[in-house]
């Protein structure tokens, strides 16, 4: 596999970027709009650009600065941090699309923030998507979340203002006490920060060291919602749909966790968690994880909170099947990121537009919209289907190897929490679809003028629901990716 | 506060009674303190500067840049003195003049006064004391002689004790002394405010200019000798000239701020009644 | 002309600064031209000496021509020179940024401010490059001196009276040294700190010079307002003058910190300082402490100016401590902070001071809504903050990185947790604040401009100095890597492991 | 430099210093201070100092101590300790 | 014990002057009046100028003012030994200088402390701010 030295990741990374100042400056929305768009198609293509050449099997890597041996400002294009970048990329696109609705249609204010600061986290989260050491991905894990801080608190009003003040205490709390100093430990140890696919610990700490150095950064990640830090992403909910559905679905929570993946291969390396039996504990804490997360959704009315907690099981999913340390189930857990991805944004498009179009929030109120918005609730069932792992959805794949890699590294409990975690998503999904078709609502829940919400929402749930199917059929492009980025990783 | 004081003070106090156990014995010829640096200058100063007093020289030539700046010290003083206290707005309170003739005194109250031009009222402090003839009088033939005394001081500084700081100091307290045996204004209109800061400030300037004149001049800063080459004389000539020009600076400067600091102060800055 | 590089940088603002004086009297609207043409010489000047340094390697200049020890002489390296540059960038950016400020503050006497300013940077920038040892006692008096003046000048009825207190402490700390220095000169007769530290070594264990290096230690502490000494800093700056505080809060402790810094490497020289004795420890110790009782000191104030101060003496713990590591990390990270922390402190206040040119009161209530009043100010101002946090890729971080890693490279895992910790603790102040002015609504009866929410931005020349200062954090922050490579590590002496 | 003279005037220096800090009326510290300062000013002039000696009688003893009358006349004499 | 004597005698001013700094520092810590503690401040300077001239005696020297007799500079050398160090006094001169300027910039602070709050007591200038 060669290295090829190109400025094309940090034009990916800048190019939202430098989008923010002319969003900023733009006077009319209209003209706001079009730069969004544009930043968003040019990153899509600059990340589309490269994916031949990576799937070939080529690395790009750009220097910034480097400011101490083996601690710089590095970008680094491999096959795991393309299947992230190109989810992010794409799907920005179209959340772009349903913001414009979603906002337009609330009429909400200084929407010109809004974009700015949505620019900024995109591209902090292909910053991070792209590092090639810690030190950079820690930057740009810094700069999404101060990014998303004025998304998340988007209302300014009391609840937001509470919740933004969680959303700091566990993000910034987690990151500057525990995974900075970890980070210098780690430097201080090696004397390098770089990720490498047999890991950079080997041999360089005792068995205790690594122990507290993992702790550290599993639970330092706290984006990734492992519980006991998941308290943020409910609380978080309260920032409007396109925020929860881009950076709570698909973005932070999807950056938390990626840089756990990236530190548990990159940093510490299969072989070494695998020698020191290191993966028990975190295959404990992740099933814990599943299976509270869809209890406790399990238990709620209001839809996007039920959402939050579908998607911190969800998200843990991903970590299991790393944490399998077997190529099939790591292969899952990375695919589940593109996967769950495509189902998760779906169901939040779909709660936004309901919003929109009705103002409910909660699902008993729903019962018997199915025939108000058909689409809405045919792309929302599409998508559950997609989380719950049955087919016809891409979600099923994800599902499948993570199966297959318990299976293969005979972890039985592992596949006993599989199952019965998908068999909650169940319990939790398919009642709101049955009450939103099946029961007849009783007169005056809804006035009778109420229909499909505004085509800029309902357009975009459409696509993303088709993509998940398509997904079922031509998962190749994650899939491909996947594999090679287990593959490259040799051994076990 | 008391108690956290004596314990402190006792502890520093032990310390350095601690620390005189390593010194040299007092007053011995050979401490280190005498025979490292010092011998250079009792040896060569004479014929290096011209001047016998070893301190004049050291002061304004061999360290003159501290010297140069100790006289900006004593300027920020009288500035700041002057900044804290000055204030330029009239305080509206009572007057009192007295008719010369008569002696009767005038209480006027508020803002209105009477034409400083009049011949026959003066003004008199708000605490006034019945005008002493004899101090008037003392003062008067007094203040010439403290100012010549001074002026000595400083020319004869490089042969005797003194230089410009000690001159400038008497010079300015004979102005002080007019101003208590007279009254402030008295005193202020012999020597204007403008011109005292203008004064304080223009001595300083002499010092650094004449250092910066000699950079000019090719040399290193304040290194006098490069003098020489706008003066008729040799080098070590012009180093004793350096060295008074500078000590006139100070005198001026030390003068000037003297006197301001003394009338910001006894005035709480409204330059009208003092001491 | 270039050899007369160090002694220009000087002279050039002392002989304006009694031109000025003159002016005053003269004509008051040429003092602030002057002034300006004074520093931005200076800063010229700095920056030529430094490249002269980086090509030459040390630069000597002899006072009267006179050879040391028996004349004053100028003994110019890299960390002067760095300092150097410090000093007057930011002298000068505070002079730009805060003219408006000081003529509505002072209308009749600003020329007697500018020169008592000028005096004042003067002062500093003689401290930063003089090599005798008791040239830098009165360099340092000028700028005591100078600085009580600016401090008193503040709020009328508190300004005096924690001036005053610092007229007392200061002066115990000055005479400290003064007999630290009496003491070096009674047992080597020698003033020049090369020749200081080439006749030291033979009597190291002499008890006199034990009690000297404690005598300097404890004057340059308490000028520093190190942790127990600091009792004077947060009043004194906190009812100066806003165009005052901007000026002496950043420049005033860094430059105590590089003396502290020059008598360990010059005169005392690290041998005896870290191997003879073996009170590095305690230093540390000392410095955890500082930054740990700075942090909770600063999060019981109400008032955001007093905040600020109370976060100057913890970050003056983590230089303090940074040094006594007594690795090549700390002792890096430790200068590297004195560069970060003048621009990060400099930031913060500047901001501060267009707050307070707006909106006269600066407790926390105030605040509301300022935002959406003054988007610009605060953007620096928060720019400042993750600086002080510690948030990459502003400069802050990376001298905080220097630092732990220096502390971890010296077991010193107490130092590590209080830097964590005083982060931590920066973030809850920080997002207080911006909580207080991005939620709260403006309330009629605190605003003071009568147009209610809408935008009332300081004037541009506040503005402009504010914002670069704020870009070159991040600036700075990027390039830390060539600048410890190149500035920094060269100070270092060679014993340092 | 006679010892004994130097001893006598030593003890008065303490003596004056510990009388001008206990007085318990400004106007007589200022006095007291003038006092202190001249005593000094001998026992540098008896050390061989002259120069200093000369300073400090016409700074020490003089100027600071009208200083210290005009600031106690603005102020006040009164003191608690 | 007699070398404690010999140490006393032979050192008695360096004790003194610490006798002296002791007084002045106490009476800047402990003193109530913010003069008292200008006044300790003073004591304590002219305590360490005390320090240094004594630095630069020398036994059996004169003052450091050469006599020229007849300009026979180039004659015989000058003895060393019979003139007292003079640095430490160039020192002290300096280090006067500032001590009054100190002494007149905290005068002028106090008055117009005393101007505000009518008296030069800390206590009650505290207790007065505390009032506010």
């Amino acid at each position: 596999m060669e290295m090829v030295n190109s400025i094309r990741p940090l034009l990916a990374v800048m190019v939202s970027l430098c989008a923010v100042p002319l969003i900023a400056a733009a006077r009319k929305p209209n003209v706001r709009e079009m730069w969004t768009f544009l930043a968003a198609a040019l990153k899509f293509l600059i990340v589309i650009s490269m994916l031949p050449a990576v799937l070939r099997g080529s690395q790009f890597t750009y220097t910034l600065v480097e400011f101490l041996p083996g601690a710089a400002i590095r970008f680094k294009v491999d096959a795991l941090g393309m299947l992230f970048a190109l989810v992010a990329s794409s799907l920005w696109i179209i959340t772009s699309v349903y913001s414009v609705g979603y906002m337009r249609g609330l009429k909400e204010h200084s929407q010109t923030r809004y974009f700015c600061f949505f620019a900024l986290a995109l591209s902090a989260t292909i910053g991070v998507a792209f590092s090639a050491n810690l030190l950079t991905l820690y930057l740009f894990y810094e700069m999404l979340s101060l990014a998303t801080y004025p998304l998340v608190t988007h209302h300014q009003d009391r609840e937001a203002r509470q919740s933004g003040r969680k959303y700091l205490t566990y993000i910034l709390g987690t990151s500057i006490g525990l995974v900075l100093p970890a980070m210098l430990i780690i430097y201080h140890l090696t004397g390098s920060l770089e990720f490498s696919s047999v890991g950079l610990l080997a041999g360089h700490a005792s068995k205790g060291l690594v122990a507290l150095l993992l702790f550290m950064l599993l639970f330092g990640f706290a984006k990734a919602a492992i519980m006991p830090f998941h308290g943020w992403l409910p609380a978080a909910m309260v920032a409007p749909t396109p925020v929860s559905a881009l950076l709570h679905a698909v973005a932070v929570v999807k950056v938390g966790v990626f840089s756990i993946v990236r530190v548990l291969i990159g940093i510490f390396g299969t072989d070494l968690l695998f020698s020191y039996h290191l993966s028990t504990p975190i295959l404990i804490v992740a099933s814990i994880t599943i299976l509270a997360g869809s209890l406790i959704a399990l238990s709620q009315d209001n839809l996007k909170r039920l959402l939050a907690f579908s998607t911190i099981s969800q998200l843990s999913y991903i970590i299991l099947g790393v944490a399998l340390l077997s190529p099939k189930g790591m292969t899952g857990g990375i695919l589940h990121i593109a996967m769950h991805a495509f189902g998760k944004i779906t169901l939040f498009f779909c709660a936004g537009a309901i919003f929109v179009a009705t103002g409910k929030k909660n699902i008993s109120e729903m019962t018997g919209i199915g025939r108000r918005m058909p689409v809405t609730m045919a792309a929302f069932f599409i998508a559950s289907l997609s989380i719950i792992g049955l087919p016809p959805c891409g979600g099923f794949w994800s599902k499948w190897y993570l199966v297959l890699g318990s299976l293969e590294a005979n972890h039985l409990s592992v596949l006993f929490v599989l199952l019965f975690s998908s068999f909650l998503n169940a319990c939790y999904f398919m009642p709101i679809a049955y009450r939103a078709f099946f029961l007849r609502p009783e007169e005056s829940m809804f006035e009778k003028g109420v229909q499909e919400g505004p085509p800029f929402c309902v357009v975009p749930l459409v696509i993303t629901a088709l993509f998940s199917i398509f997904l079922l059929f031509y998962p190749q492009p994650f899939l491909d990716l996947a594999t090679m980025m287990v593959r490259s990783l040799g051994g076990t | 506060m008391k108690k956290i004081g004596l314990i402190i003070v006792c502890l520093s106090g032990a310390l350095l009674l601690y620390a005189t156990q390593d010194f040299p014995r007092w007053g011995d010829p050979n401490s280190p303190a005498s025979t490292h640096v010092s011998p250079r200058y009792i040896q060569k100063s004479l014929e290096e500067t011209d001047v016998p007093n070893l301190v004049t020289s050291i002061l304004a030539d061999y360290r003159g840049y501290d010297t140069m700046f100790e006289t900006t010290v004593i300027f920020a003083a009288g500035l700041s003195c002057f900044i804290l206290l000055r204030a330029f707005k009239k305080k509206e309170d009572d007057l009192y003049y007295r008719h010369i003739s008569t002696g009767i005194t005038l209480h006027i109250k508020g803002d209105k006064t009477i034409p400083a031009s009049s011949k026959e009222f003066e003004r008199i402090d708000t605490m006034w004391t019945p005008y002493d003839l004899i101090i008037k009088t003392v003062c008067r033939f007094l203040v010439p002689f403290i100012q010549i005394f001074a002026l000595y001081v400083l020319a004869h500084g490089h042969e005797s004790p003194g230089g410009g700081f000690q001159g400038g100091v008497i010079f300015g307290a004979s102005f002080i002394v007019i101003a208590i045996a007279f009254d402030l204004r008295t005193a202020l209109i012999r020597f204007k405010e403008k011109m005292d800061g203008l004064l304080s400030a223009l001595g300083v300037f002499i010092y650094a200019g004449l250092g910066a004149l000699c950079l000019l001049l090719g040399g290193n800063f304040l290194n006098y000798k490069e003098l020489a080459t706008i003066l008729p004389m040799d080098p070590v000539e012009a180093r004793a000239y350096g060295i008074l020009g500078v000590e006139i600076g100070v005198f001026i400067a030390v003068m000037a701020v003297m006197l301001s600091i003394y009338v910001n102060i006894v005035s709480e800055g409204r330059h009208d009644e003092g001491l | 002309m270039t050899h007369n590089f160090p002694v220009l940088i000087v002279t050039v603002p002392l002989l304006s600064a009694f031109i000025i004086s003159g002016l005053s009297w003269v004509k008051k609207s040429l003092c602030f031209p002057v002034a300006l043409l004074a520093l931005g010489t200076s800063v010229f000047c700095a920056i030529g000496l430094l490249f002269r340094v980086l090509d030459l390697g040390v630069v000597e200049y002899h006072m009267g021509g006179w050879m040391p020890p028996w004349g004053i002489a100028y003994r110019v390296d890299l960390l002067n020179g760095l300092m150097l540059v410090i000093v007057s960038l930011v002298a000068l950016t505070n002079l730009v940024a805060t003219h408006r400020t000081v003529v509505a503050d002072f209308p009749e006497k600003h020329g007697t401010f500018y020169t008592l300013y000028v005096l004042f940077v003067t002062g500093l920038m003689g401290i930063s490059v003089t090599g005798d040892v008791f040239n830098l006692y009165v360099l340092l008096e000028i700028t005591s001196l100078t600085a009580y003046a600016l401090i008193a000048l503040g709020q009328p009825d508190r300004a005096p009276l924690a001036s005053l207190n610092y007229v007392f402490i200061g002066t115990i700390g000055a005479c400290f040294y003064l007999l630290g220095i009496g003491y070096l000169y009674i047992m080597t007769g020698s003033l020049n700190m090369a020749d200081i530290a080439s006749l030291l070594p033979p009597i190291y264990h002499s008890k006199a010079v034990l009690v000297a290096f404690i005598f300097c230690m404890v004057g340059v502490c308490t000028k520093m307002a190190f942790f127990p000494l600091h009792v004077w800093l947060p009043n004194a700056y906190t009812y100066a003058p806003d165009a005052a505080t901007s000026v002496i809060a950043p420049l005033m402790t860094k430059v105590m910190v590089y003396v502290m810094i020059r008598l360990v490497f010059s005169v005392f020289l690290p041998d005896f300082s870290f191997h003879v004795l073996h009170i590095s420890h305690a230093f540390v110790w000392l410095a955890c402490l500082a930054i740990v009782m700075g942090s909770l000191l600063a999060l019981s104030q109400k008032n955001i100016k007093t905040m600020l101060t109370y976060i100057i003496v913890s970050e003056i713990g983590y230089m303090v401590g940074g040094f006594w590591l007594g690795n090549r990390l700390g002792m890096s990270g430790a200068i590297l902070h004195i560069l970060n922390d003048a621009i990060m402190t400099l930031c913060l206040f500047l901001a501060v001071g267009n707050i307070s040119y707006k909106i006269r009161e600066l407790d926390f209530v105030h605040l509301k809504g300022l935002f959406r009043k003054m988007p610009i100010t605060m953007a620096a101002f928060v720019a400042g903050g993750l600086s002080a946090i510690g948030v990459p890729p502003t400069c802050g971080f990376f001298s905080k990185w220097y630092l732990i890693s220096g502390a971890i490279q010296a077991g010193q895992y107490g130092f590590m947790l209080a830097l964590l910790f005083s982060s931590l603790v920066n973030v809850v102040l920080f997002f207080r604040i911006i909580e207080i002015a991005y939620f709260e609504p403006m309330e009629p009866h605190n605003d003071t401009t009568g147009l209610k929410g809408s935008i009332i931005e300081a004037p541009l020349t506040m503005l402009v100095p504010l914002l670069i200062v704020a870009v070159s954090l991040v600036v700075v922050g990027i390039y830390s890597g060539d600048i410890v490579t190149t500035l920094i590590a060269p100070i270092l002496p060679k014993g340092i492991g | 430099m006679i010892p004994q003279l130097d001893i006598i005037i030593l003890t008065l220096v303490i003596v004056c210093a510990i009388a001008a800090i206990s007085v318990k009326d400004l106007l007589g510290c200022a006095i007291l201070f003038g006092a202190y300062s001249f005593m000094m000013c001998l026992l540098w002039a008896v050390m061989g100092s002259v120069d200093v000696a000369f300073t400090e009688a016409s700074v020490g003893a003089g100027v600071s101590t009208v200083f210290f009358v005009a600031a106690v006349f603005r102020t006040t004499r009164r003191t608690k300790d | 014990m007699d070398v404690l004597i010999h140490h006393i005698i032979g050192k008695y001013n360096y004790w003194l002057y610490t006798i002296l700094m002791m007084i002045g520092l106490y009476a800047m810590i402990a003193k109530n009046n913010l003069i008292k503690k200008l006044v300790g401040m003073n004591i304590f300077q002219t305590a360490i100028i005390l320090f240094y001239v004594s630095i630069a005696c020398k036994k059996g020297a004169t003052i450091p003012i050469i006599e020229e007799h007849g300009g026979s500079v180039a004659g015989h050398a000058i003895r060393v030994a019979d003139y007292i160090n003079p640095l430490p006094h160039v020192l002290m001169l300096t280090a006067i200088v500032v001590s009054v300027s100190t002494f007149g910039v905290a005068l002028a602070l106090a008055v117009k402390i005393y101007q505000k709050y009518k008296t030069l007591e800390e206590d009650e200038i505290l207790m007065r701010l505390r009032d506010k």
